[in-house]
């Protein structure tokens, strides 16, 4: 399977196990969703359990957390991340805190998954990574997975987190693992082993990062795209680099980072929103937190220039593999 | 060149401020009873009327009168008023708590005992309410225990949200009642989102929720409104129009150029407004909504028109923006003298059983208290244990909480 | 034990899904010329009938009948007739462009051009337009070079927005046409922010703004009306309901409970619905709609029925969730055709003089095109300096951003 | 003046100075604000320069975007950051967006106002501290004052910007400049120097730090309430710390944190938002980026729990005098 694929496949085994599961969004009804990633399951499924919503984000994630408080474990669609403000208030202010503020009386089992991130030419509104907004939110979980096999447990244990996560879905890899090199053609998923996706039910557990290459001399963190991007970089640098995939933002699977840089003595962070107060800012801080006196040079942030995404500049704004090289390097040098 | 005349900006004024003599004279009271009763089953655009008048039950002699009388036995009717009073007797006490030291913060419903109490009492005790916070009347009505409300706003040892909510941030599952929160108007899109559940799933259960006419110009009144409306929900949306949000007066909300109740005839749906201080009507307009959702029909808009008689909060001065003895001119007097008329007027009640049940009211409240406060008050240090903050922001308390537990040392 | 009947969720379908044969039967489509024209300073209560009819001028015989006739002359009919060939010649070689490759995306307005050019021929050249994606047709009312508009969808070196924006993303602050977004409705308050503060500065411009019928679901389109109606803004709201959100029918906006033009009344603003394909209903409302702001009362709400007879935009395929057919079976007809008819009804017009106008746009568009393919298409090297992509982010860069230039190297 | 009167001042300046500026917010008009910061400038300006506003943030927003577009100022206040995020789309998507895509055709020239932080007993919705999410913004600044002096010349600062700004006020020490030790009275402004505030028309400059304490032997990087944490910290500890107050976060001043570090090799960052992906991350992994090699033991954060602000723990959440000792104890220990 793809990863498109691979997501339709989650919320279809979780539609046919769990009468309570129920999907909504704009255009994921009939249609199936402008990523195609609902296709069939109204069909399947019925009109009540996967349907079309108006076009109001906020509208939609306030429904679902009343729907979560009655018992139901709602998983609707953003279009877009980049439209997922609208709901940030209901996001924040009540998904996030209704189980601290009503002492577990009420809770928002809910799954948010919203596509993100660039190199599709969508411009500005269509190419944004937000994550690191919501691992400042205490009280929300945030999954970004970079293989269809990940993809497809992560969402199922989503699905059943009784927390509300919040699944960004890399859009660029959705057809396969686009590793940066914008010049070369893309290998579809079907070459790569982890689109060898079981059709039934199994979970990849939230919170678990995956060691996606061993290496002794540095290491790279990423998620999402920026994971084939490390991987094609450690290749182009010719550097035993160990490459691991958070898989999980929050909670972060501090233990997987720590052993590793541990190891290494070099960390080399990656990703793909703008630079400042991004994900990459908090990793680095936990790195020299816990890994201090073992770190032999800077640790490295390779990201998005803090510019909105420029439609015309989109390789120049990827941090693709030369930008990750040459970090690498840098990072070797001292 | 063209000339044209140069525009201005208007900027609405309430009739009075500190210093004027309130002025209401602006405002239409229609007689009880003159307002007519279609079926509960009647398409919205037959009844459009109905969100420009104003329907009234209970008449200038306290008789019931007119279509909407509902007709509610001398039992039921003695209880309304009990628990009214019982209500503002919890407030008062409470407010006074606030004012020595016992706690931060406290609101009250006074005047406006009816649009929660009247509500919860047509509605069923499972029909779930999506509350703001000046709602505490339908935990009363369901028999929610005082004591335990007054332990919530003392944040003490035996407060049921663990000294994690402001005051008055009530939540009760078990009463069919949603935790409250200080974000306003977010509860009301959330209701229909409950209401969907339940029609969904099948269930006979509706939602209602209820937010203050400033509150109707968040983005989430529209949320509401409109997800009710394509999805035909079985909620029940009230807009309490006190007249006031904080320091400003319902027409920065809109309400000057229209009625709250007319929002609703752009979304298709019916549009009730109603005399807030009205036991009766406030009864028999939600009953009739109910009945409407029962029967798979929708939503409702209900515009409860009432008056804010006290501050805002605690920390509120109302005499700064609006004259003192404006509510001693509000039109449509006060719910449970309109409500104790009735039954006087009835036969079925007294000046001295009034008495009587006043003392009573306040007693119960002075009691609770004393229980509450054995509990703790704010500040002092029988408080739920520091160890339960880092709890429940998840399910299970992830690494990073269990690291930040250790550092504060508990 | 309640024996109350279990509720059910009920989910909006349209009448015709691919396969099934185009259904309008529903639509009720009144003669032109019936709907009453009241003055454009009636007080909104008076003309709520307006929101529930549809304003249309031309007549099946193209005979321009009724109160709402704007009594246009031939030259200025001709003048529209042009702009709306021309913007559908621009269209269709953009859309080509597109598949060509030229370019990542676009999207058409074909059948809708008399929603935003109308509009544009009833406003002032200095009224501040806030439109969606869909109104380049004001764009092109207004003179703006074809080519700077190529260049914009190409993203090229001569570009004026530097190759950071979507294509048909335009912004020209000379022609009064506000930088578009791709976030839905976010123009639709700004546009109010604007008009309030034209009135606060005593100017005479007012504004106008376009949003689709599926935007109308946003938070904005409330905090729109809701501003608007309590300062009395002088500003045009109007809604294109063109019928589809993408694959989502009008009835998951709320279409199918009521009109859109009805959400004006719960704010007490007028709500005009109008024949959207009809120029010259557009032309008449828009000005109504002016008259009225520029006489300091405040906002109008105007739903232009019509019909998106192309895909949502390149990346989007209509035959896969409605008849690809539905848009010949379309009551209202085309724009184009529609004035056409009517000018050559007056003697004003031929197939002849016709024929050679759509020759001459399409020439037109065509030698624009050559000059803005010569400046560079999308993937091309002529592009805007790599350099640019780190400035206007503020007005001076700040040192994080010049090192992050630095570290690109440019 | 204390803060609140700073900041009346502030405005009441811009408000003769320039026609072009107006204010308006909830509550702000007739009554003078909850806090009281607008009180007297509708009396004296007029109504349409100083008029409430609908309780929809998202509109406020929104309309001081439009107004900024035809070529007005304006400043708005929101209540308690706690109810920015209704706005958070207007700001993300609008605000910090127009200038980019419009290549400087439009832009919004416009001040967002609004009380943050904890300590008043207000609950988790009148307590938060949302600065971080708006630094991860490209488009927006983000403003902090201290004191009443840099609170009424940043904010005229601010309104006279070009690009929109969020000026964060720290409540808690609206009055008086709390220091964290909540058991002892608060000193009144009027004991601060800080507090001799021209009546006129001055700037304090966006982008530039303030040393507020000279030390040797550790850097303390704070802003707004924990300026004052720092300071008493620094006297409770007896170290010679060199205090810094940042005042503005975005753009910062790098060039000050650089060289305090650069010479004491020790640094604590105190913020009273929550830890994760909070300000103090961006802050920590500048700070290594930069002065890695004369680091000569980790960064501390010393912030908020990573949970909603708790009515009834106020002082077991904030960051007080206590945990930041601690923190400079095992900065200077290593
Ligand atoms: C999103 C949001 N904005 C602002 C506030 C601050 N605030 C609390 S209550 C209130 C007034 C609400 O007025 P109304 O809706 O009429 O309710 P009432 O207090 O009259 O019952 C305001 C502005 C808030 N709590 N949440
Ligand atoms: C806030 C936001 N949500 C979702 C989208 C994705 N989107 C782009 S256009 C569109 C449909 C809009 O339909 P409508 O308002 O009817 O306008 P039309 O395309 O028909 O002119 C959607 C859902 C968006 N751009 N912004
Ligand atoms: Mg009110
Ligand atoms: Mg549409």
């Amino acid at each position: 399977m793809n990863m498109i694929q691979a997501i339709n496949s989650a919320m279809d085994v979780m539609l046919t196990r769990d009468p309570n599961v129920l999907i909504f969004g704009e255009d994921v009804g009939y249609f199936g969703g402008v990523f195609r990633a609902t296709e069939g399951l109204q069909k399947k499924h019925g009109v009540t359990r996967c349907f079309d919503t108006p076009i109001g984000e906020g509208g939609i994630v306030a429904v679902a957390i009343g729907m979560g408080a009655y018992g139901l474990r709602p998983v609707v669609e953003i279009q877009f991340a980049d439209y997922i403000y609208p709901a940030f208030d209901q996001l924040v202010s009540e998904a996030a805190r209704l189980r601290y503020r009503s002492a577990g009386d009420f809770t928002a089992p809910m799954t948010v998954r919203t596509p993100y991130g660039g190199g599709i030419f969508g411009g500005q509104t269509h190419s944004q990574s937000p994550e690191a907004i919501f691992t400042h939110v205490s009280g929300l979980k945030t999954v970004i997975p970079a293989t269809p096999y990940d993809a497809k447990g992560l969402l199922i244990a989503a699905i059943e987190d009784n927390d509300p996560v919040i699944f960004l879905e890399p859009k660029r890899i959705y057809n396969g693992p686009f590793d940066g090199h914008h010049d070369r053609p893309v290998q579809p998923w079907s070459k790569h082993p982890a689109s060898d996706v079981p059709d039934g039910y199994y979970t990849v557990p939230l919170g678990k990062a995956a060691v996606v290459r061993e290496g002794a001399d540095l290491t790279v963190l990423a998620y999402g795209t920026m994971v084939h991007v490390a991987l094609a970089s450690a290749e182009d640098a010719q550097i035993d680099a160990e490459v691991i995939d958070l898989r999980t933002l929050l909670p972060l699977d501090i233990d997987t980072i720590t052993k590793s840089v541990e190891k290494t003595g070099r960390c080399v962070i990656v990703h793909e929103a703008t630079r400042t107060s991004g994900f990459g800012a908090e990793l680095s801080a936990l790195v020299q937190e816990n890994c201090f006196h073992h770190l032999e040079a800077p640790i490295e942030r390779v990201t998005g220039w803090d510019t909105p995404y420029p439609h015309a500049f989109e390789w120049d704004y990827f941090p693709g593999p030369k930008r990750v090289v040459e970090a690498m390097r840098r990072a070797m040098e001292t | 060149m063209k000339n044209r005349k140069p525009l201005s900006l208007r900027i609405p004024e309430p009739e009075a401020r500190p210093g004027d003599r309130p002025d209401f004279s602006g405002m239409q009271v229609p007689e009880a009873g003159i307002v007519r009763r279609p079926d509960p089953d009647a398409p919205d655009h037959e009844i459009r009327d109905l969100a420009y008048s104003l329907i009234r039950v209970l008449d200038d002699n306290g008789q019931a009168v007119g279509p909407w009388n509902p007709r509610l036995d001398p039992e039921t009717l003695r209880r309304g008023l009990r628990v009214m009073m019982l209500t503002r007797a919890y407030d008062d006490r409470m407010y006074r708590a606030q004012r020595q030291g016992k706690t931060s913060f406290y609101m009250k419903c006074t005047g406006e005992e009816a649009c929660s109490i009247a509500a919860a009492f047509a509605l069923d005790r499972d029909d779930m309410c999506f509350p703001s916070y000046r709602q505490q009347g339908i935990l009363i009505a369901r028999d929610y225990p005082l004591v335990t409300m007054m332990c919530q706003v003392y944040s003490n040892e035996c407060d049921p949200l663990k000294g994690r909510q402001l005051p008055i941030m009530y939540s009760s599952k078990k009463d069919s009642f949603f935790t409250i929160s200080g974000n306003l108007g977010t509860q009301f899109p959330q209701a229909v989102g409950w209401a969907m559940a339940s029609a969904y799933k099948g269930d006979d259960r509706i939602a209602a929720s209820w937010i203050g006419d400033g509150t109707t110009a968040e983005g989430d009144f529209h949320q509401a409104l409109n997800f009710a409306s394509v999805y035909r929900a079985p909620v029940i949306l009230n807009v309490v129009n006190n007249q006031w949000a904080i320091s400003s007066f319902q027409g920065i909300a809109g309400g000057e150029e229209t009625t709250f109740a007319s929002r609703a005839i752009g979304y298709g749906l019916p549009g009730l407004r109603v005399d807030g201080n009205d036991f009766l009507a406030v009864y028999a307009a939600t009953e009739w909504a109910a009945t409407r959702a029962r029967d798979n029909q929708g939503a409702t808009l209900i515009e409860l028109y009432t008056y804010r008689v006290e501050g805002h909060s605690t920390s509120d001065d109302p005499s700064r923006y609006r004259p003192s003895d404006e509510g001693k001119a509000w039109p449509l007097g006060d719910p449970i003298d309109r409500l104790k008329t009735h039954l006087i007027a009835l036969g079925e009640w007294s000046e001295e059983r009034h008495e009587q049940t006043q003392k009573d009211v306040v007693e119960q409240v002075r009691a609770a208290n004393k229980e509450a406060e054995s509990h703790g008050v704010l500040g002092g240090d029988k408080k739920p244990s520091v160890k339960t903050m880092f709890e429940d922001v998840y399910e299970e308390m992830p690494w990073h909480l269990r690291r930040q537990r250790q550092q504060l040392g508990v």
